[in-house]
């Protein structure tokens, strides 16, 4: 009988009516809790995905007849402009529907005739004559002739326009002295010196020479929107949220067949692409077919499903492994042999990109027409060979630091495995992780021993090696300091030929295998997920979805 | 089962816990079956086995070596900013609380700020300017703990300023640095302990946050953290690489917890009466 | 009262400027700048020089500090670097999604936390007491981000319940946006349940010791009546710090618990413009983080004295 | 009105049988090992109806857990190990929770000691007289609100219905005091159980509070148990007494009887200890030379506080105005007043811990708080200060022989054999000579008491404030510590200024008297002029206040209330701090005869 402060038998039944007072009020509150604070913020305008009604609404309102493929983007084109300084990767893939230029890149990415039927170099390759193709018009309906191109030119070289590729018309590559336009139907271009990449600058996707109406700027010179040649009109943008194209009735397709951005271009659908940052948010809004497609990468490839597939092919950026050859233990050219030999490379390549890509030691992407056995000869990992080469440079296992960054997973997973099996052949490698801004300022200050690292495509090989090549003095991000390659590489700058450049490039690859001053790996494959309602999609190497040519039911 | 014998079960708990901690942390990469970084090709994503008892991860490197090594990591990267933020934060406190006047303000408003800016920027900053380091870690997650620890030792200093005792020791004609020193600091000491095991536990749960976004101790060298991010991709077929590293921290913290506790307990004088 | 909130604010003024100058400094400390790393491999000084140019980074730090202030004033957040969207907008869409789930969190968090707190603290060192406090021992220490792993694979990829990725708010879904809500907030609110109900629990038993609990009860006032009427007012000024304390934290986004559930929120913002050194948006965020830091503190003094009138404002 | 009488006429009914009959109460704590420690051994005594009894004990004697015990509040692990309570017929000690809920309140009242916290802080003073007699008498809102302005007018509060909406936090401790009771007896209880109702109270409001409960009790026939630990006090409010020594019942009987003859020897001591003035002790003047010039001065000190205004602002007020006074070697000056009335203020100035507005303090005829560090810190040294809370005043992380020896740290004349002596002197002359090596939580009040005086010996200080040094001790203990003070004194001859609001204190150790009020002395003179012949109506109204305890062991101790002689000059225009705007007095002389004794007037407008 003990009455301690309160009652041990009252308390329970006390204590029990008290919880139940109070769950009852949690499961009430739980169930109302959330949603009266969410729609107090109702009014928020969550537009990472395009609002369902609206996009039905806009859909219903024209009713026209064509279905409309609904691709996703990480964020939204900064710029309507083609090539201007704020462009992004979306800006290239829109604005590939709506513009073109005198010539176009092929999937295998040789030039071919686009606005211009054909065209014809002198002999001392300063001088291009276009003969532009008949009954072309521009969106608003007016024909085009050759002073559109000459406008069009003129207006990209205003440093006004903001045009990023002014450089390579204007002195650092090739200096156009001069457009002349003595008929309607041609043009002429006068340049400084011959130069093998005029016209691969033209069709370059990042900045394309694109032929526009003049009334694509109003009176002030003040750009409004793109008015060009292409099978899709620019018709509505809403900043952060889509960019809509529809067909462009009167548009003439080429005879030949569809290749790259060349050839036949027929427009079956209207295009919506929507913004969508977040890569998960985008796979969840495939599930639920809000879109059709969107881009993804090797590491976060979805599920196998019925309701999506997912379309491979072959990139060109190739994923490389720098090696500082100014560092005082990699200027050896052994040593750089040793690790160049001391892993089996396509073992890794294999396991890297879960069978999607192939070795390539080649800068030059696999996909380019002028790749050849030569360019696919690598190396072949030979243990005895890397002690050798070890012994002779007089290596007693000092520690080299591969830089590498979490952000680009197929970085990271390269740096790992070349670190695990160069330290198992000997080659002591510790990993270094680093924040990926801090990599890039790593990278253009040369300030690394060895770097897993990928360079962004180049559609010309020479670009490529031209990138590579050079003193390391005046320009760190060069990775190659071979004066005879570098002599070789500006021996064909002027030359078109395609067989003189092939054989001048199979022999810089020679130079560069002996040399090591990096190993290419593969090129990282370009890989799209697309719902199984679109048909006729084809992938191909430069990252730039294409939509024309595909048709959804 | 009274509530003495619960009350000290918590504490046994714990230590037990704590102990398995600080033992994996000192002498556990001399034992792990595999080294913590040796890539296999072809285990990759191998299931729990005899073998391999926690699995292998998406590199085919073996789970448990890597917890194991890992607890070594957390530990000093936990233990050294704590150290860190004690004593920076003690310092400038009771200095700020005891002494006053425009110091004290100064302080404070600094606090202020610093409690205002995230941790994360924090992190990221030193993290980058210093190089990836265990050491940047330990000095970000310090310099974020610093601010809440110099708040309790500011107010100890506050009102242990208007105590008799050192009224008096003023009085005798001590100088006010004595005085600080001899009375004020022992006496500050046995909250900020307590604070300190709970900081502990955060700290441990700060870095695995860190090295989650990337920020942490750099890979290679295992964190439990960095573990448990790199796991989010396999949940579909891999997800013992989810449940192992995320069980340790979950341990860890509960054997901290529960130290934390039963230490508080046995220093609070209200507990004395009980007599524990 | 307006004139305390005046002074408050006043006072917070120079706390708000360091934070301000901290960050400036700092992002612009981290080697790496937006232009550079937005042109990448390519080697182009010119453009180089062209962008950071239309960037402003070509001026002194102190010169841009003060170009940003003034706008600022202005009511210009300015443009992000990178994705050329008013930095308002941004914050704009990201803030609604962090504070709906912490909002949400929190008030979830409390209405179970407070009665168990209170509810330990009554029936202090008996068997419901130590279960309490047991089991918040355990989910202080699950860490959230494991929780929310744990979550998404029992209910989104196992049971195939709930959505395992994205974002639909309120506005765009109307009420089936609770099943992006459901994980995220259980994610979050364990550990805050945790944390709010050893304070209550705490300063409760503090409160039922005072003579003004024992004169109630000789009052001859039922055991609710004391518990409810009361110990709960006088015990909530202290848990209402640390509530105060945990929302701050966690809207300024917690960065971890939204990248695990890819939640656009203010920390997944501020994480990925710091990765791409968007210096305007860093600074939008940052500020608007210290503004919440000084509003939260604020409220939180403001409402201490409707539970505890001796402090008058 | 008709419900009173009836209540009234029940209670003499059952006369016959008592209203409460404790019968072998026995209470007890478990300890380590889970045995019960008993508090309470086997105390009986019964009460009637209406009847006022008195439970007298010191700290630890288990009143208070008898009083907890009637109302079933004892703390969590506390015991009942035997014994029966048969309060209105039924045994309380053994009613489940529900019968207590109707027994509380109704039944049985209880007040508090702490007035500060015996109010809940976030409610208003209105809700919570009501909320018991909504809830427990059913009584409907309105009609509660008008009873409880009605209890408000009869406990005396200023402005009831203004007061009804207002905190507690706004009121005084007496008037919370006050409050409580109004609460309590709303509920019109059958028995009230008063703890320590006034210990924290200033004499005079305590007085107040005690007539206005005693006159409650009886208006409404409501049994009082009265548990306090002063004897003097009890005597004059109750009619039986009940005194315990270490949880047992040593002497229990009516008032007068316990008092003239009190048959056990503890409550000889407990009355003996009662301080209380014996002219034979102390002689009225020190035995030094009255001419000689005075150890501290302090002239014309004044000290103002500043509080945080609106904005940035301060706003300051004065707390101690215009105040002069100076002490001798081996003279007791005793400062008198009410709690704010800045008789601390003065000590803190003196030690130069806080700026004075004006005004300045000689030690020895030299001024030292402006001159500058060395000066200030000598200075120190000759001035020791002993604490009220002995257990705030040492260090706990230092044993007793650091404790003392840290006095002489600074004092390079001694060198350290020379130090240690003078501690163990110091140790001795307090008579904890084997303590040295102990910590402070292992003594007793009295002893750290003891200590801190020890500390401020060792330095030979030519003055020690001693700021209320035993109002923290029990009555038996407070003797010695006095008796060992004016030993001491005597021995080393330093000055000693004593801060107290205990009257008794003060008569039995002090040679001089002033009387301080709202930062202003308004009466000053040696100690027998002050008390035999007060002229301030403030300082008549404080004498009054406290009860005299006379007599000794011969015939029996009787307690009255003081005589105070008509005020001789009634025309004069005594000087009331509160009323007067002016702040500005002279001290004249009090015309009672003696030489030193004034009394502050209106001072004529300047």
């Amino acid at each position: 009988m003990n009455n301690r402060l309160p009652e041990t038998s009252g308390p329970q039944r006390v204590a029990w009516r008290t919880w139940h007072a109070v769950f009852k009020a949690v499961a009430m509150l739980i169930a109302l809790g959330c949603l009266p604070l969410a729609a107090a913020r109702a009014e928020s305008t969550v537009s990472t995905l395009a609002p369902v009604a609206a996009v039905s609404a806009a859909a219903r309102a024209p009713a026209p007849a064509l279905p409309e493929i609904r691709f996703a983007v990480g964020s939204d084109t900064p710029t309507s402009m083609p090539g201007n300084l704020a462009r992004n990767s979306t800006t290239d893939t829109v604005l590939a529907h709506v513009v073109e230029s005198l010539v176009a890149l092929r999937a295998d990415m040789s030039i071919a005739p686009m606005l211009a039927d054909s065209w014809n170099i002198s002999p001392d390759g300063k001088t291009y004559t276009f003969h532009l193709r008949k009954g072309v018009l521009f969106h608003n309906g007016a024909p085009l002739t050759s002073a559109d191109v000459k406008w069009s030119f003129d207006y990209f070289m205003s440093p006004r326009a903001g045009f990023e590729c002014r450089t390579a018309f204007n002195g650092r590559s090739v200096k156009v002295l001069a457009v002349g336009t003595p008929d309607p139907h041609t043009v002429v271009f006068k340049l400084d010196h011959p130069s093998a990449l005029f016209l691969t600058h033209m069709a370059d996707p990042r900045c394309p020479i694109a032929i526009l109406s003049p009334s694509s700027v109003d009176s002030h010179g003040a750009w409004i929107k793109p008015i060009g040649t292409g099978p899709y009109e620019f018709t509505e943008w809403k900043p952060g949220q889509y960019v809509l194209l529809t067909p462009f009735a009167k548009y003439l397709p080429r005879a030949e067949p569809g290749s790259g951005l060349a050839g036949a271009k027929h427009a079956y659908a209207n295009l919506r692409f929507v913004t969508i940052p977040d890569a998960a948010a985008q796979m969840s809004a495939l599930m639920s077919g809000q879109i059709d497609g969107m881009k993804v990468d090797q590491n976060d490839l979805p599920p196998a499903d019925s309701r999506w597939t997912v379309v491979t092919g072959v990139g060109a950026d190739p994923a490389v492994m720098l090696m500082q050859t100014r560092d005082p233990l990699l200027s050896d050219v052994r040593i750089r042999r040793a690790i160049a030999l001391a892993v089996d490379l396509p073992d890794v390549v294999n396991a890297l990109s879960n069978g999607l890509a192939q070795y390539n030691p080649s800068l030059m992407p696999s996909a380019n027409r002028l790749y050849s056995p030569v360019e696919a000869t690598g190396y072949t990992s030979n243990l005895a060979q890397v002690r050798s080469l070890l012994a002779q440079a007089g290596y007693h296992g000092q520690t080299l630091t591969l830089e590498t960054n979490r952000r680009y997973e197929h970085m990271y997973s390269l740096a790992v495995y070349m670190q695990a099996l160069l330290s198992k052949a000997g080659i002591n490698v510790d990993l270094q992780v680093v924040e990926w801004g801090k990599q890039v300022s790593d990278f253009r200050s040369g300030k690394f021993q060895l770097m897993s690292f990928g360079y962004t495509a180049r559609i010309d090989p020479a670009m490529m090696y031209g990138d590579v090549l050079g003193n390391k003095a005046d320009n760190p991000m060069v990775q190659w300091e071979d004066p005879a390659a570098r002599e070789l590489l500006r021996s064909i700058s002027g030359t078109v030929d395609a067989s003189v450049r092939q054989q001048a490039f199979q022999q810089l690859h020679q130079m560069m295998i002996a040399d090591a001053p990096l190993l290419v790996m593969y090129d990282s494959p370009d890989l799209v997920v697309l719902s199984t309602r679109v048909h006729g999609f084809t992938s191909w190497p430069l990252r730039l979805a294409r939509l024309f040519n595909v048709t959804k039911n | 089962m009274n509530l003495l014998s619960l009350r000290r079960l918590n504490l046994l708990i714990g230590s037990v816990l704590v102990g398995l901690l600080v033992a994996c942390a000192l002498i556990g990469q001399f034992f792990t079956p595999y080294k913590p970084i040796d890539v296999d090709l072809f285990a990759r994503y191998a299931a729990p086995s005899a073998q391999h008892w926690f699995g292998t991860d998406e590199f085919g490197r073996d789970v448990f070596s890597r917890i194991v090594a890992g607890a070594g990591v957390s530990m000093t990267v936990s233990i050294c900013s704590v150290l860190f933020a004690l004593l920076a934060g003690t310092v400038i406190g009771t200095v700020s609380g005891f002494f006053g006047g425009w110091l004290d303000r100064i302080v404070m408003v600094f606090i202020d700020a610093l409690m205002a800016f995230p941790g994360l920027l924090l992190a990221l900053g030193i993290m980058v300017v210093l190089g990836p380091s265990k050491w940047g870690v330990v000095l970000a997650l310090g310099l974020a703990y610093t601010p809440s620890v110099t708040r309790i030792a500011r107010g100890g200093a506050l009102t242990l300023r208007q105590r008799d005792f050192v009224v008096a020791s003023q009085t005798m004609g001590n100088s006010s640095m004595w005085t600080l020193c001899r009375h004020v600091l022992p006496n500050s000491m046995a909250p900020l302990l307590v604070f300190s095991t709970s900081l502990f536990g955060s700290a441990l749960l700060a870095e695995s946050a860190l090295s989650f976004l990337g920020l942490g101790v750099p890979p290679p060298s295992p964190t439990w953290g960095g573990m448990l991010a790199d796991s989010r991709t396999a949940i579909d077929h891999a997800i013992w690489l989810v449940i192992f590293p995320g069980a340790s921290i979950s341990l860890a913290l509960l054997g901290i917890n529960l130290f934390g506790d039963g230490v508080r307990d046995l220093l609070d004088p209200r507990m004395k009466g009980v007599s524990v | 009262m307006l004139s305390y909130i005046l002074k408050r604010l006043a006072m917070s003024v120079p706390t708000v400027l360091i934070v301000a100058m901290l960050v400036f400094g700092m992002i612009r400390a981290i080697p790496g700048d937006p232009a550079a790393l937005m042109l990448g491999d390519v080697h182009d000084p010119v453009l180089l020089q062209q962008m950071r140019h239309a960037f402003g980074l070509d001026q002194s730090i102190p010169e841009q500090f003060l170009l940003w202030v003034t706008h600022l004033l202005h009511g210009d957040w300015g443009m992000s670097v990178v994705r050329h969207q008013p930095v308002l907008d941004l914050i704009r869409e990201a803030f609604p999604v962090t504070a709906q789930i912490v909002l949400c969190a929190t008030f979830v968090a409390c209405v179970i936390a407070i009665p168990a707190g209170l509810f330990a603290a009554w029936a202090q060192n008996r068997r419901t007491d130590l279960v309490i406090v047991f089991t918040t021992i355990v989910l202080v220490s699950i860490p959230s981000f494991w929780g929310g792993i744990l979550l998404i694979w029992l209910f989104g990829v196992k049971l195939q319940w709930l959505p395992t990725f994205g974002f639909q708010s309120f506005s765009q879904v109307g009420w089936s946006s609770i099943r992006y809500f459901i994980l995220p907030v259980i994610a979050i609110a364990m550990s805050e349940i945790a944390v709010v109900t050893r304070m209550m629990r705490a300063s409760s038993i503090e409160v039922l010791r005072l003579e003004y609990i024992a004169h109630a009860r000789a009052k001859g006032l039922s055991e609710r009546r004391v518990l409810l009427r009361h110990t709960l007012p006088n015990a909530f000024g202290p848990a209402l710090t640390v509530i105060g304390l945990v929302l701050g934290h966690l809207l300024a986004g917690g960065a971890v618990i939204e990248t695990v559930f890819t939640l656009p929120g203010m920390g997944r913002l501020l994480v990925e413009s710091i990765y791409a050194r968007d210096y305007p948006v860093v600074q939008g965020c940052l500020l608007v983080i210290a503004l919440i830091y000084v509003l939260i503190n604020l409220t939180v003094d403001l409402l201490y004295p409707i539970f505890d009138p001796r402090l008058k404002l | 009105m008709n419900d009173l009488t009836e209540r009234v006429r029940v209670a003499h009914a059952c006369a016959a049988s008592p209203l409460l009959n404790v019968r072998d109460l026995s209470i007890g704590f478990p300890d380590a090992q889970g045995n019960a420690k008993p508090v309470v051994q086997q105390v009986s005594f019964q009460l009637n109806a209406g009847e006022l009894l008195a439970v007298v004990g010191e700290s630890g004697s288990g009143k208070t857990m008898i009083g907890r015990a009637l109302l079933g509040l004892l703390p969590e692990n506390a015991r009942i190990l035997s014994g029966s309570a048969a309060f209105d017929g039924s045994d309380l000690l053994a009613s489940s929770s529900a019968q207590w809920l109707n027994t509380r309140g109704t039944g049985i009242g209880m007040v508090f000691q702490e007035p500060m916290v015996s109010l809940n802080p976030a409610f208003r003073v209105g809700d919570q007289l009501t909320e018991a007699l909504i809830r427990r008498r059913a009584v409907p809102r309105e009609q509660a609100r008008v009873q409880a302005v009605a209890m408000l007018e009869r406990v005396r509060v200023r402005d009831p219905k203004a007061c009804m909406s207002r905190y507690p936090n706004e009121f005084s401790g007496g008037m919370r005091q006050r409050i409580l009771l109004a609460a309590v007896m709303l509920l019109r209880p059958k028995l009230l159980i008063a703890d320590e109702p006034t210990t924290a109270l200033d004499c005079v409001v305590q007085k107040e509070v005690l007539d206005l409960m005693i006159a409650l009790t009886r208006e409404e026939g409501t049994a009082l148990i009265f548990i306090s630990h002063n004897l003097a006090l009890v005597a004059a409010y109750t009619e039986r007494v009940l005194v315990m020594r270490a949880g047992c019942v040593v002497e229990s009987g009516d008032v007068l009887s316990v008092l003239s003859r009190p048959s056990h020897d503890y409550t000889l001591k407990l009355l003996e200890a009662l301080p209380k003035r014996s002219v034979a002790a102390r002689p009225a003047v020190p035995p030094a030379a009255p001419a000689a010039d005075p150890v501290l001065e302090v002239r014309d000190l004044a000290i103002d506080y500043t509080v945080p205004g609106t904005w940035f602002r301060k706003r300051s007020f004065r707390v101690v105005h215009g105040t002069s006074f100076s002490i001798r070697a081996g003279e007791t000056l005793a400062i008198v007043g009410e709690s704010g009335s800045g008789k601390t203020s003065v000590t803190k100035a003196i030690l130069g811990l806080v700026q004075p507005a004006h005004g300045e303090v000689l030690l020895r005829g030299r001024p030292f708080l402006g001159a500058g560090r060395e000066a200030l810190q000598a200075a120190r040294r000759a001035i020791q200060i002993v604490f009220q809370d002995p257990y705030s005043s040492l260090d706990p992380r230092m044993r007793v022989g650091d404790l003392v020896r840290e006095g002489l740290r600074l004092d390079k004349t001694l060198d350290a054999p020379q130090r240690a002596t003078r501690v163990a002197r110091a140790l001795d002359d307090v008579g904890l000579a084997d303590h040295a090596m102990r910590y402070i939580h292992q003594l007793s009040g009295g002893q750290r008491q003891r200590v801190a005086i020890a500390r401020a010996l060792a330095s030979r200080p030519a003055v020690i404030i001693a700021d209320e040094p035993v109002s923290a001790l029990d009555v038996t203990v407070q003797k010695q510590i006095l008796d060992m003070l004016v030993s001491l004194q005597a021995q080393y001859g330093f000055a000693c200024l004593l801060i107290s609001h205990d009257l008794g204190v003060v008569e039995q150790i002090a040679h001089r008297v002033a009387v301080m009020v709202r930062g202003h002395i308004v009466e000053e003179g040696t100690r027998d002029a002050v008390f035999d012949a007060p002229s301030h109506p403030y300082t008549r109204r404080l004498l009054q206040a406290v009860p005299e305890l006379r007599g000794d062991r011969v015939d029996g101790f009787k307690v009255l209330t003081r005589a105070i002689p008509a005020d001789r000059d009634p025309a004069r225009k005594y000087f009331d701090p509160e009323k007067s705007a002016a702040h500005t007095h002279a001290l004249v002389d009090a015309g009672s005869g003696s030489p030193f004794h004034r009394v502050a007037l209106e001072a004529a407008p300047a």
